[in-house]
C-alpha cells in the first residue's frame, strides 16, 4: 500500500494530533483515552524497534555474512546463532539450564565492557581532566580550577560508605574533618542535581512548545 | 557444580574482552571486536525472543480477562501491525521502509512514536515542576532550599535581557564550574561502582547467570 | 598522559581492585564488617515490603532500559540484587513482585532471578511468569507503559533501579498519585536529579552498586564495598598528585 | 544520601559499640515481625525497627527523607499518641538508654517501659538478614491476641501462647530476652493485672502481697468490694489454675479470656447471700492476685483459692531485678524508702515530699522475711515511681485492709489531718452516692458498687466524679490530670492529616498545568515575543569559528544522539549547525546514531536544513548498534568478516566509501547532538580520543554540566546547549529565525518564568506549613 506524500503528511499529522492530546490528558488524570493511546504507542514503538533491529543489525551483521559464501564468515556468524538456540531453550524450565551458557556469555562480555568502559571511558579521562594547575595566575582560571578540584574530590568523599572515625560523642561516624569535606561535597552534589533538574524542565518546555505549535498549525490548517 | 561451564564462559570471555582495553595490537583488538559483535548479534536475536514474550504476556492477560485486558489487545494489534507492515514493505521494495517518506511504517513512526514520545516528555516537564513545588513539603531542609535555588537560577538565568547580564554570567559560571565539578565527582563514583561490580562478575563472585 | 601510560594505570587499578576484593573477602569471612553510612533507600525496603505484603498488594521493581551487553551491565546487576532481595522478602505472601524491564537481553536474567528465589524457598509452583514484563524496547515507552502497570496491579511500593533519564518522572508521578513509598536510583545524572526531587528515598550515584552489601550478609559483598572505598582514596590520591605536579609545572 | 549539617531531621540511632561485626537485630523486630498482627491502614508504612544488616553508625540524618516523608508515608504513628506508638511500633537499638530513645516528652513512668536489650553474643546468622528470615517464619499461630488490641491492653489479656512445636523453636534463633509481657503497661495498670485471674499459668505464682488499706484509693477498694461479692456467690467446680467462668463477671471475663474451652453448661448461679465484708475483699483481692491479710474475722468458707496472677513470663525471660544493669528510673527506685512508719532507716531513701508517710503509716512495719521477699519477676514497691507507690499492691510492708486506729499525732499536725480527712472533703451529694445500692445482677444489694467499665473500658472511663473523693496531693493531682489528658488524647485522636484519598480533586496539579499551558501557549498561539536578540557568549564564538574555518572538501560526521522526546530542543540546534555547514564548499557530511530512532531524526533534520548550496554530499549511515562498543568499532575498525558501519547507508544501499573506519576516513570534525550526558562521554572517549578528531557537543540543557569537564580538558572544542544557544548561533551566523523557533524560544522564557514562580510559591506555602507542623510537634 503506497501513500502519496500529501496523504502521508495528513495521516501522520492527524495521528500526531490525536496521540498528543490523548497522552497529555494524563495531566487531568488516568483515563481510558490515555490508556488506549499509551498502549498503542507501546505496541508501535516495539514494532518499530524490532524493524530497526531486523534491518540495521541482523541483516548486515548476521544475514549478510551467513549468505556471503565465505566459509570463515559463515562459521563466525553461526556462533551467535548457536548461542541464540541455547537462549531459546530458556523458555521452558526443564531446558533452562542449557540457556545459562548464552546468558553467561552475554554477562561476561557486558561486565568486561562495563568495567573497561568505566575505566578507560570515564575514570581515567575524568581524573586527567581534573589535573588543573592551582598556581595563582592573573586570570580567573585559578579560582575556577580550585573550585573544580575541590568540588570533584569532596563530592567523591561524600559518597564514602565506610566510616572509620569516632565522633566527639564516642560513637562510630565521620570525624569532624571528613564530615566537613563530605558536607562540602554534598553542597556540590545538590547544586549539580539542581542545575540538571532546571535544564530538564527547560528541555521539557521546549518540547511541549514544539508540540503546541504543531497542534496549533494543524488546527489552523484544518480551519483554512 | 551446575554452574562451572557458564562461570567458565563468563569469566573467560570477560577477561579476554577486558584485557583488550589495556593492550594495543590488531589481533587482540580483532578478538575483542569479534566477541562484542557476537554479543550485539545475540542481543538483536534476543529482541525477537523478548518481543515474542511481550506479546505472549499480553495475550495471556487478554485470555484471562485480567484488569485492563482491552489495552493489552491494543498493544498486540499495534505491534503486530507495525511488524507485518514494515516487513511487508521492506520485502516488496527491497530497501528499509523505515525512512521511506511515504511508507506506512514512516507515517506510523512520525504520527505515533514521535508525537507520543514528545507528549510524554512534555508530561515529564509538568511533573518535574510539580515535584519541585512539593519539595518543601516532603523534605523541608537546607539541602532542598539549595537544590531549588539552583533550579531557579537555571530556569531564568539564561534570559538574554539587558538587566540580567550579571545573572547570565552567574548561571553560566554555575553550570561550567561547580556543577561540572559535582558531575565529575558523581560519574567518577559511578565508574568506581561499575568497576567493582564488573570485577565481582569477572572473578566469579557474582553469578547473575545462575537460574 | 600518553595512551600506554593510561592503559598501564588502568590495568593497575583493575589489579588493585581484584587484590582488594580477595583481601577484604578473607577479612569479611572472619567477621569484619565495616560500620556503614546509613542509606535510607535500603533501610526502607523492610518497611515497604512489609506494608505491601500485609496490605495484600505487591511491590513494583523496575530494572530500567539497560541490558547485559553494554556499559550499563553493572547497573542491571545492581538492579537484580534489589529484585532478589525484595522477592525473597515477599515470598511469604501470594503476591509476587511485578518486575519490569526495557531490554530484551535483561529479560531472561530477571526471570531466572525470581524463579530461583521461589525454588530456594521450596515454592516453585508459586512463581508467576506473567509478573515478569518486558514492557517496551525504549526508555520513554518503558516509563509510559509502567504507569499503567503501577495503576492496575495493586502496587503498594515502587522500587526503581536502572539507567533512567528524565522519563523516570512518569513512573514517580504514577506512584505519587497512589501515595505509595518510592525508592529510585539511577546511574545517570538526569535520573538522579529527578529521583532527588520526587522519590521518598533516592539512591544517588554509586549508591545503587552497594545494594548487596546493605541488603545481605554475604562476605563478598562487604569486600566489594570496602574495596570500592579504598579505590576511591586511590583515585583521590592520583588527582591530588596530578594537581600538585601540574601546579609545580612538572607535568605536561 | 545523608548528612544535613542542620540536624533538623535528625533521627538519632545509637551505633553498635562492638568494633567488629554488625549490630545484631533488635529481638523485638523478629518477634514483632512474627507475632505482630497489627495491619496498618492501607497506604501507610509502620515505623519499623532498624534492619540488622546495616549497623547504623553514622548519627548523621539522611536529607533525602524528611519528617513529612515519614509521617506522610508511614502515617502509622500519626494516629496514636506518641507513648502508644512508641510502645507498639518503635523499638530502639540495643543498648540505647532512655534519653537516647528519643522519647523526650514521655513521663518517667512510661519512659521506663524499655524493651530489654538483645544479648550481644548473638551467634553469626545464616546469609540472610533477620527481617528476611522473620519474613520466612511460618504465619503466626491461630488464637493469638486479636489485631486491634493495643500492647498495653494486650499485656492485661496475657501474651499469645508459646510457639508450638520444636521446629518453630529450632527455626528461630535462641530468642534473647524478649520484652517482658506487660512491661509497657503503666504500673497502676500492672497492679490491677496482677490481681486479675490468670490467662496462662506456666510457673507457680508467688504469694501476692497484701495491700495497706489506707493507701488503697477508694476506687480500688470498691473493686475489691465488688470482687468480694463475686467470691461470695457459689462457684462451679473450680478448674485447677483458672477462675470458674460463671464466677468471673462478664466484664472481667472479656478482660481475662481463660483460653480453656467454655465450661460445660451449668445451671445459672443462684444469688448467694452477701459474704461478710472482710471476706468479700479477701477473695476478690486474691482473685486479683492481691494478698489478703489475716483479718480478725472468722475464716472464709473454704474454697479453691483463686490462683494469683503474676505477669506470665516467656521461657527463659527474666526481668532484670537482680544485679543486672537497670534503667535509671529503676535504679533510682532501688533506694526509695518503703511505705509505713519510719522503720530501720534505709540508706539513700527520699521520703514523701510532704512527710505524710509518717502520718499515714498506720501499721508498724513487719521486718521482711525470706518467704515474703518478692519472687523473681515481681516488681518491688521500691521500683515504682513515687506517685504510684501508694497504689502498689505489693507494698514493701503489707498494710492491712481495715482501719487501724492512728497513733496520736503531734498537735499542730492534727489540723492538717482534719483538713485532709475524707469526711471534710466529701460533699453531701457524694455521701448519697456512697449509700447507693446495686439493684441488679450478681452484685444486687451491694452498696458503693463501682461500674466495672470505670476501670477497664478505656473509652468510656471518666474518673471525674470518683477522683474528687480521694485525698489527693498536688503531685498526685498533676499525675491524675496527666492521665486524663492521655485518655482524652487517645479518645480524641483525629486521624493524621492525610491528604484526601485519590478521589479528591488534584486541584494543585490542574492549576499548575493550566498556568504552564497558558504561559507556554502565549508565544506559540499569540506570537508574543518578548526576548531581545541574544548576545554571543565566547563558547558560541568558538563553535562558530570551528565550523567557519573548515577547509573545503572537509569531512564532518554528525552523531544524532537524540530521540523524538528531546527533538523539540535539539532539532533547532541541529538545524543551526547544519545550515552553517551547508555553506562550506564540497563538504562531505555523514550522519549516524547509536539510537534506534536516531536515523529518523537525522533524516528529518537533513530534510529541513538548507543544504542545497556548495555541492554538499550528505550520507545518512543509519543506526550503529552496540552503544559505546559500536562507536569504538566505527572508530578503529570492525570485526573481521563483518560489514563496516561506513559500508551501507540507512536504507541499506552501499556508500561507495573505501575506508572501513573513522581513523581512515579522518573526519575534520565530529559534532555530537546529545540528549544525555553519557552520549557526550561515549563519543569523546571512543571516537574523539582514538582518532584525535576535534569534537563539538550540542547538548540538551540538562546534559550540559557533564560536557564542561571535557571542554575544560580540551577534548571538546565547544559546548552549545539548549534553544537559547541555537537562536544565538543563528543570530551570530546571520541566518534568519523561523517563526517556530522564535515561538519555542519565547515559550521557554514564559514557561521558565512561570515554572520559577510556581516553584517559589510552592516552596513558600509548603515551607511554612512544614515549619508550623514542626513547631506543633516540638
Amino acid at each position: 500500500m503506497t501513500l502519496t506524500s500529501a496523504q502521508a503528511e495528513l495521516l501522520s499529522g492527524v495521528l500526531g494530533f490525536l496521540f498528543t492530546v490523548a497522552l497529555l490528558s494524563y495531566l487531568i488524570g488516568d483515563n481510558p483515552l490515555y490508556r488506549l493511546a499509551l498502549h498503542a504507542f507501546v505496541g508501535v514503538a516495539v514494532g518499530y524497534a524490532t524493524l530497526v533491529i531486523l534491518y540495521q543489525v541482523l541483516r548486515p551483521r548476521l544475514m549478510t555474512p551467513l549468505l556471503s559464501g565465505d566459509p570463515r564468515a559463515t562459521v563466525l556468524a553461526t556462533v551467535p546463532l548457536i548461542l541464540f538456540i541455547f537462549l531459546i531453550l530458556k523458555i521452558s524450565p526443564r531446558t533452562a539450564a542449557l540457556g545459562n551458557i548464552s546468558v553467561a556469555y552475554l554477562i561476561g562480555v557486558g561486565a568486561a565492557v562495563a568495567a573497561g568502559g568505566a575505566l578507560t571511558g570515564t575514570l581515567l579521562p575524568q581524573v586527567r581532566t581534573t589535573w588543573l594547575s592551582l598556581w595563582p595566575e592573573a586570570s580567573g582560571t585559578f579560582l575556577n580550577n580550585l573550585v573544580i578540584v575541590v568540588g570533584t574530590v569532596t563530592t567523591l568523599l561524600a559518597f564514602q560508605f565506610w566510616l572509620q572515625g569516632r565522633t566527639a560523642g564516642g560513637e562510630v561516624g565521620r570525624v569532624a574533618l571528613m564530615r566537613l569535606l563530605a558536607g562540602i561535597g554534598q553542597g556540590f552534589l545538590v547544586l549539580t542535581l539542581g542545575v540538571i533538574y532546571g535544564g530538564m524542565i527547560l528541555s521539557g518546555i521546549a518540547v511541549f512548545s514544539e508540540r503546541l505549535s504543531m497542534l496549533f498549525g494543524l488546527i489552523i490548517g484544518f480551519i483554512r | 557444580m551446575k554452574y562451572i561451564i557458564p562461570a567458565a564462559i563468563a569469566i573467560g570471555v570477560g577477561l579476554v574482552t577486558l584485557v583488550t582495553y589495556f593492550f594495543e595490537g590488531a589481533d587482540i583488538l580483532n578478538l575483542r571486536l569479534v566477541l562484542t559483535n557476537w554479543a550485539v548479534i545475540l542481543g538483536g536475536l534476543a529482541v525477537l525472543v523478548g518481543v515474542l514474550n511481550l506479546l505472549l504476556v499480553h495475550a495471556r492477560r487478554v485470555q484471562s480477562q485480567a484488569r485492563g485486558w482491552v489495552y493489552s489487545l491494543v498493544t498486540i494489534a499495534a505491534a503486530l501491525f507495525m511488524i507485518l507492515v514494515g516487513s511487508g514493505e521492506g520485502l516488496r521494495s527491497g530497501i528499509s521502509p523505515l525512512y521511506e517518506e511515504t511508507s506506512v511504517t514512516r507515517v506510523l513512526f512520525s504520527g505515533v512514536v514521535v508525537a507520543s514520545q514528545a507528549a510524554l516528555a512534555s508530561l515529564v516537564m509538568f511533573f518535574l515542576v510539580l515535584a519541585a513545588m512539593r519539595m518543601m513539603r516532603s523534605r523541608p531542609n537546607l539541602w532542598s532550599v539549595g537544590f531549588l535555588a539552583a533550579v531557579l537560577i537555571t530556569l531564568i538565568g539564561w534570559m538574554p535581557f539587558g538587566f540580567m547580564s550579571t545573572v547570565n554570567r552567574i548561571r553560566d559560571w554555575l553550570i561550567s564550574v561547580p556543577a561540572s565539578a559535582g558531575a565529575r565527582g558523581i560519574i567518577l563514583g559511578v565508574a568506581l561502582g561499575t568497576l567493582t561490580v564488573g570485577i565481582r562478575v569477572l572473578t566469579g563472585v557474582e553469578r547473575p547467570y545462575k537460574d | 598522559m600518553s595512551g600506554s601510560l593510561t592503559n598501564l594505570l588502568g590495568l593497575l587499578i583493575v589489579l588493585a581492585g581484584v587484590l582488594l576484593l580477595i583481601v577484604f573477602t578473607f577479612l569479611a569471612r572472619r567477621g569484619f564488617r565495616p560500620p556503614l553510612r546509613p542509606l535510607s533507600g535500603y533501610e526502607a525496603f523492610p518497611r515497604q515490603v512489609g506494608q505491601a505484603v500485609e496490605s495484600g498488594g505487591r511491590v513494583h521493581v523496575s530494572l530500567g532500559p539497560n541490558g547485559i551487553i553494554g556499559e550499563d551491565t553493572a547497573t542491571t546487576i545492581a538492579g537484580l540484587t534489589v529484585l532478589e532481595t525484595i522477592t525473597r522478602a515477599s515470598v511469604i505472601s501470594d503476591r509476587q513482585p511485578v518486575a519490569t524491564t526495557g531490554d530484551a537481553t535483561a529479560l531472561p536474567v530477571v526471570s531466572d532471578t525470581v524463579r530461583r528465589v521461589y525454588r530456594d524457598s521450596e515454592l516453585p509452583k508459586a512463581y508467576d511468569p506473567k509478573a515478569i514484563r518486558l514492557v517496551a524496547l525504549d526508555p520513554v515507552a518503558l516509563a509510559g507503559g509502567a504507569t499503567s502497570i503501577i495503576a492496575d496491579e495493586d502496587v503498594r511500593a515502587n522500587v526503581i533501579v536502572g539507567s533512567f533519564g528524565p522519563e523516570v518522572a512518569l513512573m514517580a508521578e504514577a506512584g505519587e498519585r497512589l501515595r505509595i513509598p518510592q525508592t529510585i536510583g539511577s546511574d545517570r545524572l538526569e535520573g538522579q536529579a529527578a529521583a532527588f526531587a520526587m522519590a521518598d528515598h533516592a539512591l544517588i550515584g554509586e549508591e545503587i552498586f552497594v545494594a548487596r552489601a546493605y541488603l545481605t550478609e554475604e562476605p563478598a559483598a562487604w569486600a566489594s564495598l570496602a574495596s570500592q572505598d579504598v579505590l576511591r582514596w586511590f583515585v583521590i590520591l592520583i588527582i591530588v598528585i596530578g594537581v600538585i605536579l601540574k601546579t609545580l609545572g612538572l607535568s605536561g | 544520601m545523608t548528612t544535613p549539617p542542620d540536624g533538623e531531621n535528625y533521627e538519632e540511632r545509637k551505633p553498635a559499640d562492638q568494633p567488629t561485626g554488625p549490630e545484631p537485630l533488635d529481638p523485638l523486630d523478629a518477634l514483632r515481625a512474627q507475632f505482630s498482627d497489627e495491619a496498618p491502614e492501607e497506604g501507610r508504612e509502620r515505623k519499623s525497627s532498624v534492619p540488622p544488616t546495616a549497623p547504623l553508625q553514622d548519627p548523621e540524618p539522611d536529607f533525602t527523607i524528611g519528617p513529612e516523608d515519614e509521617a506522610r508515608k508511614s502515617g502509622a504513628s500519626g494516629d496514636l499518641p506518641d507513648w502508644l506508638a512508641e510502645t507498639m511500633g518503635a523499638s530502639q537499638p540495643a543498648g540505647a538508654g532512655p534519653e537516647e530513645a528519643g522519647r523526650g516528652d514521655l513521663p518517667d513512668w512510661l519512659a521506663g517501659a524499655q524493651p530489654v536489650p538483645a544479648s550481644p553474643e548473638q551467634p553469626a546468622s545464616s546469609d540472610r538478614p533477620d527481617w528476611l528470615r522473620a519474613a520466612d517464619a511460618p504465619p503466626e499461630q491461630p488464637g493469638d491476641v486479636s489485631d486491634d488490641v493495643p500492647d498495653w491492653l494486650r499485656g492485661v489479656m496475657g501474651p499469645s501462647p508459646p510457639p508450638a512445636g520444636p521446629e518453630k523453636a529450632a527455626s528461630q534463633e535462641p530468642t534473647p530476652e524478649p520484652e517482658r509481657a506487660g512491661e509497657d503497661l503503666p504500673d497502676w495498670f500492672r497492679e490491677v493485672q496482677e490481681s486479675g485471674p490468670p490467662a496462662d499459668t506456666t510457673a507457680p505464682a508467688p504469694p501476692p502481697e497484701p495491700v495497706s488499706d489506707a493507701d488503697t484509693p477508694d476506687w480500688l477498694k470498691d473493686i475489691q468490694e465488688v470482687k468480694a461479692e463475686e467470691e461470695a456467690a457459689p462457684s462451679a467446680p473450680a478448674q485447677p489454675g483458672a477462675a470458674p467462668a460463671e464466677e468471673v463477671p462478664d466484664w472481667l471475663q472479656d478482660m481475662f479470656p481463660t483460653g480453656e474451652p467454655a465450661p460445660p453448661e451449668t445451671p445459672p448461679p443462684t444469688p448467694e447471700p452477701a459474704a461478710p465484708p472482710g471476706q468479700e475483699d479477701a477473695d476478690w483481692v486474691s482473685a486479683l492476685g492481691l494478698d489478703v491479710p489475716e483479718t480478725p474475722q472468722p475464716p472464709p468458707i473454704p474454697e479453691a483459692p483463686l490462683p494469683e496472677i503474676t505477669p506470665p513470663e516467656p521461657a527463659g525471660a527474666s526481668f532484670p531485678t537482680g544485679g543486672e544493669e537497670l534503667p535509671d528510673w529503676m535504679q533510682a527506685m532501688e533506694t526509695a524508702p518503703t511505705e509505713g512508719p519510719p522503720a530501720a532507716p534505709q540508706e539513700g531513701g527520699e521520703g514523701d515530699l510532704l512527710g505524710l508517710d509518717e502520718i499515714f503509716a498506720t501499721q508498724p512495719v513487719k521486718p521482711r522475711t525470706e518467704e515474703s521477699k518478692p519472687e523473681e519477676g515481681e516488681i518491688e514497691a521500691g521500683e515504682l515511681p513515687d506517685w504510684l507507690r501508694g497504689l502498689q499492691p505489693g507494698a514493701e510492708e503489707p498494710a492491712p485492709m481495715v482501719d487501724i486506729p492512728v497513733e496520736e499525732p503531734s498537735p499542730e499536725l492534727r489540723e492538717q489531718i482534719e483538713d485532709l480527712r475524707f469526711e471534710s472533703i466529701l460533699s453531701e451529694e457524694a455521701k448519697a452516692e456512697e449509700e447507693r445500692k446495686e439493684t441488679v445482677g450478681a452484685l444486687r444489694d451491694v452498696t458503693g458498687v463501682i461500674q466495672p467499665e470505670l476501670i477497664f473500658e478505656g473509652e468510656s472511663l471518666s474518673a471525674d466524679e470518683r477522683v474528687d473523693r480521694i485525698i489527693v496531693t498536688d503531685e498526685q493531682a498533676a499525675r491524675i490530670a496527666m492521665i486524663k489528658e492521655l485518655l482524652a488524647k487517645e479518645a480524641s485522636t483525629s486521624p493524621e492529616a492525610v491528604e484526601g484519598p485519590a478521589l479528591a480533586l488534584p486541584l494543585g496539579r490542574w492549576l499548575t498545568a493550566v498556568v504552564l499551558l497558558v504561559a507556554i501557549a502565549l508565544p506559540v498561539v499569540l506570537g508574543e515575543l518578548i526576548l531581545p536578540d541574544p548576545p554571543a557568549p565566547p563558547e558560541l564564538v568558538a563553535a562558530y569559528q570551528q565550523i567557519d574555518t573548515l577547509p573545503p572538501a572537509s569531512v564532518v560526521l554528525v552523531a544524532f544522539e537524540y530521540e523524538p522526546d528531546t527533538a523539540g530542543e535539539l532539532q533547532p540546534l541541529a538545524l543551526a549547525l547544519l545550515d552553517h555547514l551547508g555553506q562550506r564548499e564540497e563538504l562531505s557530511l555523514y550522519t549516524i546514531s547509536t539510537r534506534p530512532t536516531g536515523p529518523a531524526m537525522a533524516e528529518r533534520a537533513l530534510s529541513e536544513a538548507d543544504l542545497a548550496a556548495g555541492g554538499i554530499q550528505v550520507t545518512n549511515l543509519g543506526y550503529l548498534a552496540g552503544g559505546a562498543n559500536g562507536i569504538r568499532e566505527l572508530a578503529i575498525g570492525s570485526p573481521p568478516f563483518s560489514a563496516s558501519p561506513l559500508a551501507f547507508d540507512y536504507t541499506g544501499n552501499a556508500t561507495q566509501l573505501t575506508s572501513t573506519r573513522l581513523a581512515d576516513l579522518r573526519p575534520d570534525l565530529i559534532i555530537v547532538l546529545a540528549a544525555s550526558s553519557t552520549d557526550v562521554r561515549d563519543w569523546v572517549e571512543q571516537a574523539g580520543r582514538t582518532t584525535e578528531t576535534p569534537v563539538l557537543a550540542a547538548t540538551s540543557a540538562g546534559a550540559a554540566p557533564l560536557a564542561y569537564p571535557y571542554r575544560q580538558s580540551g577534548q571538546l572544542v565547544a559546548v552549545l546547549s539548549g534553544i537559547n544557544d541555537a537562536v544565538a548561533y543563528r543570530a551570530l551566523s546571520g541566518f534568519g529565525f523561523t517563526a517556530a523557533l522564535l515561538s519555542i524560544w519565547n515559550a521557554q522564557a514564559f514557561g521558565g518564568g512561570a515554572a520559577a514562580v510556581l516553584i517559589v510559591l510552592g516552596g513558600i506555602v509548603y515551607g511554612f506549613k512544614a515549619r508550623r507542623e514542626r513547631q506543633e510537634q516540638d
